[in-house]
């Protein structure tokens, strides 16, 4: 293996390591101004997005490719178990998390030039992305489930990166309690897939259950799996550290585990799950051991996966409907938001994997877009509770606005991102026949109820008139914050929330390029296996 | 029964009963004491199974490593190191749980093989050589996740400036 | 060709978004805006040139354009758009209410820009909904009317506007989720090769009975909910009182039209045996919303909730109409949206000057208001008598033309719509008798008649009222121009 | 023609005589039309336009469907053209002197000349749904001006009660003309609609063949739905309730709508349908009931009413009666015959009773008295009046009650029932000519007037004198027409299939005596009981008080459909509200409620203690686990694969 | 040659899981609840390890070299948690996890 034919593909996650690093280096060095280490990371964070849209043939940039054609979507040959593999649908995850991790540092970059710990921010938060380039490429359990960590353990930090909060430093303890239950639950059930298939190749667990002879030990490797993994997409019941967690987390931080890392989770279920889904076996491969029934892996995991996400929908917004605070509102919409994207998988067709990834790439701009404005706003005055944001919409129009269409984007309402992913996702569910329409029931019965907390912001965003006291206080915290342009939030930050809302309102009208872009991918990821 | 089922089921016996000791016991300091004897005794298990080189590796990173810093972390938190830890129950609930997760496991055995089976032994020159050879990529996520969390670790319990 | 419908949208949105920039100029903006499109829509009706008939058994649509929009293989979705008799008779109506909407909010004063963006945005959608011939257009159209309206209830409303504005927009937004899903199966099951009306409507023959029964019950969900139908209205009444004016007229004039023209165009032209499968259960529905609107009505002392029950009825008879399943009943349910968007968006006029003349809606609290105001007690009149069905104004035609659909349809259950008709007199006549005559009560010393904006914008929709009252047959040719020609009935 | 009224008069110096300009224009061109009709039998070319038009389409109208608007000109509707426009040129004029004194003249006579262009438009009409337009357009006339003094309460309420009692009729009316619609798509000549719609034919052919009446069902109940809605127009019992009360509204208009014009374009209605369509003879017998019952039962609460205008109101509803009687007979023309003369004298005594009220602004009868001598035009003419309404010749009324009487009497052998009804006609005749010069002599005998605090009275302007000098002419020598060969072929209406009873004009001298008979003993009654300016006060302990009191309080009809429209339909109205409020929006509030405590249990759940969160993960794998092992086999086994 | 019954060691490690599990759950000392996870993190290395022993393909290998990366980062993972426990401790004077409970609903 030479040098060049390792490193090529990787160029991206190189450019990352070397921005961290870089990052680590200034920090030593002492040159720990905000607006250096952010220009250090947003240059690492394009180049790297530019490489990989070149290797995914946009345009012009394919000259950017550092991947050969033949690289990606080529299926090993049988019996070699390599550890990573390139895809398009992979590709197409990297640009998304790219996309994520560009938002959070360009709005990063409005913080004040002393900000504490800045290079540990952005030193970890490179990491975390460098991480999710690599899950994106994962065809190896074990390779997938420690890419996983190398996002997870800088999320714990990042979380507890303000070490002076309190509020801080226990959503990072209850963070780091529940992901490390969870990376047992992983590497536990990933112990037992590999005790039934004697490896760990994602390839090669793809053979038929009941051809093992250990339906059961499967069955609960996936369960486990299933288990673990939930806990980064954030499903019911395995959700609730996520909203204490972004709650306390600072809201860039939040903004991005919400807009990023869970997305991991999402790719890993399309990499774990999708070959067993799609096996349906005329024969059972085996009975219960509890009785009720025969066992038959890809159906099984299928309803279990489909049950999941309709709970998970639900109790999500069951959960958001009366919340008072803003960013725990947000939690639970992207809890439930996590359900619609679970119905990807569940169906494991092409469009509905093509209806999946538009809604995570449509959930990175509305929800990480949303947290942007979140941790902007509180420069400006605005409290961490909803009613705080009393006639924000009137005050602060422009701000306003993009916060509005990220609330309809996430309610669904057309014109936006969001409807037009819902759509294409529901679609999928419908065009899939059998019980899955269903699930598009369940989706579109729990968008409808999600639009009631959506429109309670909007209403106090636009409808309520401030009180007195709410406006004095906003206005006395606003005169002490450091001056910044662009209306208070920081040119950085204006631009990250206004490239996020011309990409909701843009795709939402036209969303051929990136669509077609990602059916084709997912018609390779589903036709060649992982 | 021949002698290492003989040895397996003591091991196993000690490993349970440590483990749950470690836990139930209510002065931290005995806690981590139990704790090491449990990673020495799995430990043990290792060489039973004919893994050497774990069986090494877990007697220095675990039995060592983990323990002492385990132990650092109650010396630091507590202002005396023996003290009991805050009275907490049993619970049906955790401990229905924790059943029900163990009898659906224990619902797949009858899928293993009756009788005995022999334990293959690796060369650690061959392990050595895949873990850095095919293998070697998950080394480089673990030396990631290792520069990551010292990095973060560090700045965390650093007494910075603010 | 040259893309007219496109124009028609385009000229709304570009207004649309110059009225937003366009600050304190914004009615201006808004007027200018309004007589393009109505002078683009008389282009329309004057060029109109008729009904392209049938092609295989699929209507086709004149003016029609087609470009792709998202084409995945497996869901083909393009912009197309067309119109027949049906929806330009309705899009005229647009630009009916809208100029005439304009021109009676002329003074407002709350943040102008954006009230009128919002109406003019609210017509933009309606429109929408009327010339799209994609099931995803369509549906985003059918949806993008609620923003502004949301917004439009919710800022511009009475004291209430906030639990109203969020019971409209949750309330009629479940109703066309379940539409979606309708649609979306519509599209699916019937194996259609794209989300173009034709495609769907050439497909759907192939469902079977019961599939098809199914799907005009979830569409019929999506659409009775606008209508609205009894039980599912409740989200009409609060909308209606606590939004203003401009709102409650755009809201009854022409959101109430989209249930039935979605309807029409989407449940039955395509799928006609499910239609008949579900005909008893519509025929039930329309005649619990002909009864419960009138009867409700007459308990009703706040004038707007009064007229918003009164709308309930005349849409009863609107799907009355509709189920009957007949080319006449056809005819009569657009013309009767027509007239109905007319005569209902004058008495929400009506019911707006009433409120700021008096201080009060309350018909109990107020009498004998003709001396003081006598263009607006005019106007209530025309409006009232307009509405409960006089001849020589607009709803008589249709009113008629329903009832003698019915008769053909259902023979003596005509009497149901028919002692409605005493019922519905009543509560207007009983209406005009508190408010208008007797002695005057509750008449503040500074009440003058109303402003020359207000006059003209009721003028407007009165003269519509009265013309198309004589003369409906200008409507009815331009509504037979559509597949009701050719529908084959039951 | 009919466009010219609809101009908004907006002076009141000349406005109103712009109205009676072209009111007299009006009258004109209708006498004009009516003597040529007369004279040339089908002389005016009628014209027609489409006013709602289908294509053909499958379904019932195969050859499409045409609504049409047009006009006819035949013996019908020359005769009443002639009554429209000489009764509202003269109430016209006569309201110069009389509403001088009232505001909003302008919208008086606005909507007095739309009444005129709409009651001449329904006479012109030439199909059913033409006329049905006009016929709404006349009764929303009507709810105006008698609503005109809108300040007062019961004025206001008496215009409400007028259009809901005759939008009951109406919709009845509506119903009928579905039926007709119907039967005649299916069954008419040219095989359906479209050819020329429903268009009634010109004078001379029925529209269906005489012989195809009698058996259908449908054509009975659509006839009596006919029937519903004159008996709304012509307050008919028991939709007769609104009539007394629209005298609410000023005195002419009482005598053009609610007298001569508007009331009776039900009888009118009646006459066109039996003309052009027929009746069956199940319909006949109602119609007949309906109109001899009324014909009695107005007259009995008439007796004793001290009002002056209800009285006539009174009579009105009888006279109208007796017309509906006519028809049902048989004898339309006999019935429009009596529509003419009543026409006059009632408009006459409704103009005198004007005067009347004019000079001593009261309508309470026990208030006046003596006031022949200073009023004795006025006296004169409701004295003309009241002759020619009881039926006392050669007075116009004689001629044509007596027609009808006779008409309904061949008609007897027919069917048994016909006899009681025909009997209380015959008792009303009597009632009538009591209570009329009760009136009469309440009003002008005696020396002064019983309440002295009444303005000392005189007559009006010569514009109030001229009409009733006219009036009492016509009343005189109205029903000696009948005498005229010209007339009489109006009457025989071409081949006299609803022609002139075949004892007509020559005498049925025992009918004639015994109704003059009785007429007369109603005056001798009246002379004695009230005469000289005596007053007779019924004993308090007399058997009659209780009819007296029944009488006055009209059979308690009115309080009874207070009681329906109050309490009942107003009450259940307020019933539906609130289930609509509290129930069905209820409902929804329901699910607000359900999902906003299962919110609140939810996020009781997330306690912030982390072993909670760890232990919802782990009952997730449990649940998992469940979902693998357990739940999922058994749905596949038992709702098959996916 | 040792011979030896796999089900029993999956009896072991399940049983182990159990312990860690039901650990975690109850004790609300962060430094038990971070024993507690690597008891549970210990019986996941015993199964790949043993898996490894009686694996009957060739890659059985690969066991053990994730035991080997899984003990390494079963490590980290302490350290990190101990540095969460020392931060929370400055700032709370507890690392009673109970007690962090400003977060909620």
């Amino acid at each position: 293996m030479d040098f060049t034919s390792f490193v090529g593909p990787f160029v991206p996650e190189i450019l990352l390591l070397g921005g961290t690093l870089l990052i680590f280096l200034l920090d030593v060095l002492g040159l720990r101004r905000n607006e250096w280490l952010s220009t250090v990371a947003v240059t690492a964070v394009v180049l790297a997005l530019l490489s990989v849209l070149g290797d995914l043939g946009f345009g012009p940039l394919s000259v950017l490719a550092t991947l050969s054609p033949g690289q990606i979507d080529t299926l090993p040959a049988f019996g070699s178990a390599p550890l990573y593999h390139f895809t398009s649908l992979g590709l197409v995850f990297q640009a998304i998390f790219l996309l994520s991790a560009l938002l959070v540092t360009l709005a990063s970059a409005s913080r004040p030039s002393d900000e504490p710990g800045a290079p540990i921010f952005y030193g970890l938060l490179l990491l975390a992305t460098l991480g999710m380039l690599l899950v994106a490429v994962a065809s190896d359990l074990i390779f997938l489930l420690l890419a996983i960590e190398v996002v997870s353990i800088p999320s714990y930090l990042l979380v507890g990166y303000r070490r002076r909060e309190t509020r801080s430093m226990e959503a990072a303890m209850k963070f780091f309690i529940i992901g490390a239950l969870s990376t047992v639950l992983s590497f536990y059930g990933a112990s037992l897939l590999f005790g039934a298939y004697g490896t760990t190749n994602l390839f090669l667990i793809q053979a038929d259950a009941s051809t093992v002879g250990f339906p059961v030990l499967v069955l609960l490797g996936y369960g486990f799996l299933v288990a673990g993994l939930a806990f980064k997409v954030t499903l019911v019941p395995f959700h609730a550290w996520a909203v204490d967690v972004y709650d306390g987390a600072p809201s860039d931080v939040s903004a991005f585990l919400a807009g990023g890392t869970k997305k991991i989770g999402l790719f890993a279920f399309f990499l774990v799950f999708l070959g067993p889904v799609l096996l349906v076996n005329t024969a059972a491969a085996g009975q219960s051991p509890f009785g009720g029934g025969a066992v038959d892996l890809g159906p099984t995991l299928s309803i279990t996966l489909g049950v999941l996400a309709v709970v998970t929908m639900t109790v999500g917004n069951v959960l958001a409907l009366l919340q008072k605070e803003m960013k725990r509102m947000l939690a639970y919409s992207s809890i439930s938001q996590a359900g619609y994207m679970l119905i990807g998988i569940t169906i494991g067709t092409a469009p509905a994997l093509t209806g999946a990834t538009l809604q995570i790439f449509a959930h990175v701009l509305m929800k990480g877009g949303a947290f942007l404005v979140v941790a902007g706003v509180g420069a400006l005055g605005i409290g961490p509770l909803i009613d705080d944001w009393k006639g924000f919409g009137v005050r602060r129009p422009l701000t306003g606005a993009a916060f509005a269409l990220m609330l309809l984007s996430l309610a669904g309402v057309p014109l936006t991102v969001g409807f037009v992913s819902k759509f294409i996702l529901f679609s999928a569910a419908v065009q899939a026949e059998g019980w899955f329409i269903w699930l598009a029931v369940a989706g579109l019965l729990n968008s409808a109820l999600s639009v009631f907390y959506y429109a309670r912001v909007l209403k106090v965003m636009y409808f309520d008139r401030p009180g007195p006291l709410e406006t004095a206080e906003g206005t006395a915290a606003a005169a002490s914050a450091p001056a910044l342009g662009a209306g208070g939030l920081g040119y950085g930050r204006a631009v990250a929330i206004g490239l996020a809302a011309v990409l909701i309102v843009g795709v939402g009208l036209y969303p051929q390029p990136v669509v077609g872009a990602i059916q084709m991918a997912a018609q390779h990821f589903v036709s060649a296996g992982v | 029964m021949n002698l290492e089922e003989l040895a397996f089921l003591a091991l196993a016996a000690v490993a349970v009963g440590t483990s749950v000791a470690a836990l139930l016991v209510r002065e931290l300091v005995h806690t981590i004491l139990w704790v090491a004897v449990f990673f020495v005794d799995l430990s043990a298990i290792y060489f039973l199974l004919n893994a050497p080189f774990l069986g090494v590796l877990q007697l220095g990173v675990y039995a060592g490593a983990v323990t002492v810093l385990l132990l650092f972390g109650i010396m630091v938190t507590r202002k005396r190191i023996f003290s009991r830890d805050a009275a907490t129950g049993i619970g049906p609930v955790p401990l229905a749980l924790a059943a029900v997760t163990f009898i659906f496991l224990v619902a797949s055995l009858g899928e293993f093989p009756q009788g005995t089976l022999t334990v293959q032994s690796y060369d650690p020159t061959a392990l050595s050589g895949a873990l850095f050879g095919n293998y070697g990529p998950w080394l480089l996520l673990l030396g990631l996740i290792m520069m990551s969390g010292v990095a973060g670790a560090i700045y965390l319990v650093r007494e910075g400036r603010e | 060709m040259f893309p007219v419908l496109s124009t028609l949208l385009a000229t709304l949105l570009v207004g649309t978004v110059l009225t937003f920039l366009s600050g304190k100029y914004a009615r201006w903006t808004a007027l200018l805006v309004s007589f393009a499109f109505l002078a683009e829509v008389g282009y329309l009706l004057m060029y109109f040139p008729g009904w392209p008939g049938l092609a295989g058994g699929v209507p086709q649509f004149a003016d029609s354009e087609s470009y792709a929009w998202i084409h995945l293989g497996w869901l083909q979705v393009n912009y197309t758009v067309g119109i027949d008799g049906i929806s330009l008779v309705l899009i005229f109506l647009t630009a009916i209410l809208q100029i005439a909407t304009v021109v009676y909010s002329w003074e407002e004063q709350k943040k102008p820009a954006a009230w009128f963006g919002l109406l003019l945005l609210t017509c933009l959608g309606c429109v929408g909904v009327f010339v799209a011939l994609d099931v995803l257009l369509f549906f985003l159209f059918w949806e993008a009317v609620l923003v502004p309206m949301f917004f439009i209830i919710g800022y511009w409303g009475g004291p209430r506007r906030r639990y109203a504005a969020i019971k409209f927009f949750v309330y009629t937004h479940v109703a066309s989720i379940v539409m979606l899903v309708g649609l979306l199966a519509l599209v699916f099951y019937s194996g259609a090769t794209s989300f173009d009306y034709s495609s769907v409507f050439a497909a759907a023959p192939t469902l079977g009975v019961a599939t098809q029964a199914f799907l005009f019950l979830s569409l019929f969900f999506g659409f009775g909910v606008k209508f609205p139908v009894v039980p599912f209205h409740t989200w009409l009444p609060d909308a209606h009182v606590e939004a203003p004016t401009g709102g409650s007229v755009l809201l009854a004039g022409l959101l109430l039209k989209l249930g039935g023209y979605g309807l029409i165009r989407w449940a039955v032209f395509v799928l006609p045996l499910g239609f008949h499968e579900v005909q008893p259960i519509l025929f039930v529905i329309a005649f619990a919303s002909i009864a419960w609107g009138s009867i409700v009505s007459l308990a009703q002392r706040d004038l707007k909730r009064l007229v918003a029950f009164s709308s309930i009825n005349h849409m009863g008879i609107v799907l009355l109409a509709i189920a009957l399943g007949s080319s006449l009943g056809l005819l009569a349910a657009v013309l009767l949206m027509f007239a109905h968007g007319v005569v209902s968006a004058l008495l929400f006029m009506t019911a707006g000057s009433v409120h700021h003349t008096y201080g009060t809606r309350d018909i109990a609290s107020i009498g004998g208001i003709t001396p003081t105001t006598p263009t607006l007690s005019t106007m209530v009149m025309v409006g009232s008598l307009a509405s409960l069905g006089l001849p020589w104004l607009i709803s008589f035609p249709a009113e008629f033309t329903a009832l003698l659909a019915t008769w053909d349809g259902l023979a003596y259950w005509v009497l149901i719509p028919l002692g409605i008709l005493v019922v519905t007199a009543a509560f207007y006549i009983w209406m005009m008798q508190r408010m208008l005559f007797g002695p005057p009560k509750g008449v503040p010393p500074t009440a003058h008649d109303l402003p020359w904006y207000e006059t003209a914008g009721m003028g407007i929709l009165a003269g519509a009222a009265i013309l198309f009252g004589v003369l409906p047959f200008l409507l009815v040719n331009l509504i037979t121009n559509s597949p009701i020609r050719g529908f084959a009935g039951l | 023609m009919v466009g010219l009224f609809g101009t908004r008069l907006q002076k009141l110096e000349w406005g109103g005589w712009l109205a009676v300009g072209f009111a007299g224009a009006a009258m004109a061109l209708g006498v004009t039309i009516a003597i040529g009709e007369m004279l040339n039998p089908g002389a005016y070319v009628n014209a027609q336009y489409t006013w709602l038009h289908l294509a053909a389409s499958p379904g019932p109208f195969p050859n499409g469907l045409s609504l049409v608007a047009g006009t006819l000109v035949d013996p019908l509707s020359a005769l009443m053209l002639l009554v429209v426009t000489v009764v509202g040129f003269l109430v016209m004029l006569y309201s110069i002197g009389y509403m001088h004194h009232d505001r909003g003249l302008p919208r008086y006579y606005a909507e007095l000349s739309l009444f005129l262009a709409a009651m001449t438009g329904l006479v012109l009409s030439n199909n059913l749904l033409e006329f049905f337009l006009f016929w709404e357009l006349v009764g929303v006339c009507s709810y105006f001006l008698i609503g005109f003094y809108y300040e007062k309460p019961s004025a206001a309420s008496a215009a409400k009660e007028a259009f809901l009692v005759t939008r009951v009729g109406d919709v009845l009316f509506l119903l009928g003309i579905f039926i007709y619609f119907f039967h005649y798509a299916t069954t008419g000549p040219n095989g359906g609609w479209a050819a020329n719609g429903f268009v009634f034919t010109n004078g001379t052919t029925p529209f269906l063949p005489a012989g195809a009446i009698g058996s259908s069902t449908l054509l009975t109940i659509a006839g009596l739905l006919i029937l519903g809605g004159a008996a709304g127009k012509s307050a008919q019992f028991p939709l007769h309730v609104w009539l007394p009360d629209a005298m609410e509204g000023p005195t002419t208009v009482s005598a053009l709508i609610h007298a001569a014009t508007m009331v009776a374009a039900g009888v009118y209605l009646l006459a066109v349908t039996s003309v052009f369509i027929g009746f069956t003879s199940t319909d006949q017998l109602a119609i007949v009931a309906i109109g001899g019952f009324t014909a009695f039962f107005a007259a009995t609460m008439a007796v004793v009413h001290p009002d002056i205008k209800r009285v006539i109101a009174y009579s009105t509803i009888s006279q109208l009666g007796y017309m509906v009687m006519a028809v049902g007979a048989g004898f339309a023309m006999v019935g429009l015959f009596h529509l003419f003369t009543h026409a006059f004298f009632k408009a006459l005594l409704f103009l005198a009773a004007g005067s009347v009220i004019h000079a001593v602004g009261t309508q309470d009868l026990f208030k006046m008295g003596g006031l022949r001598k200073p009023m004795r035009v006025t006296a004169a003419a409701f004295a003309i009046g009241g002759l020619a309404l009881a039926g006392i010749p050669p007075f116009a009324g004689f001629w044509s009650k007596d027609d009808i009487l006779s008409a309904v009497y061949s008609q007897l052998g027919s069917h048994p029932l016909y006899w009681p009804f025909f009997l209380l006609a015959f008792a009303a005749v009597f009632l009538t000519a009591y209570y009329i010069f009760r009136a009469w002599f309440l009003a002008f005998s005696g020396d002064h007037p019983r309440d002295p605090s009444l303005p000392h009275a005189h007559e009006g302007p010569w514009v109030m004198q001229v009409p009733l000098v006219i009036l009492s002419g016509m009343a005189l020598i109205a029903g000696l027409f009948i005498f005229l060969p010209n007339f009489q072929g109006l009457l025989l209406h071409g081949d006299g299939v609803a022609g002139i009873p075949p004892v007509y004009g020559s005498t049925d001298l025992l009918l004639s005596g015994v109704s003059v008979g009785l007429g007369l003993a109603g005056i001798g009654l009246a002379y004695q009981l009230w005469g000289n300016g005596r007053v007779y006060v019924l004993p308090a302990d007399s058997p009659w008080q209780s009819v007296r009191r029944l009488l006055l309080n009209r059979y308690y009809m009115k309080v009874a459909y207070d009681w329906i429209g109050l309490r009942a339909v107003y009450g259940i109205s307020r019933g539906a509200d609130f289930v609509d409020r509290y129930v069905i929006d209820g409902t929804v509030h329901g699910f607000e409620r359900i999902f906003g405590s299962l919110s609140d249990r939810l996020r009781a759940m997330q306690s912030g203690v982390v072993s909670d969160y760890a232990a919802y993960v782990i009952a997730g794998l449990v649940g998992v686990f469940a979902l693998l092992l357990l739940v999922a086999p058994y749905l596949l086994a038992h709702f098959g694969g996916t | 040659m040792t011979a030896l019954p796999v089900a029993w060691f999956l009896a072991l490690s399940g049983a182990l899981l159990a312990v860690g599990i039901f650990g975690l759950l109850t004790r609300r000392n962060f430094i038990l609840i971070l024993i507690a996870v690597e008891i549970a993190m210990n019986a996941t290395i015993l199964n790949f390890v043993y898996f490894a022993a009686f694996a009957t393909s060739g890659t059985g290998l690969s066991g053990q070299a994730i035991a080997v990366v899984l003990i390494g980062f079963a490590a980290t993972e302490v350290a990190v948690g101990l540095a969460i426990v020392l931060g929370l401790n400055r700032l709370k004077g507890s690392i009673n996890v109970a007690q962090a409970n400003e977060l909620k609903e």
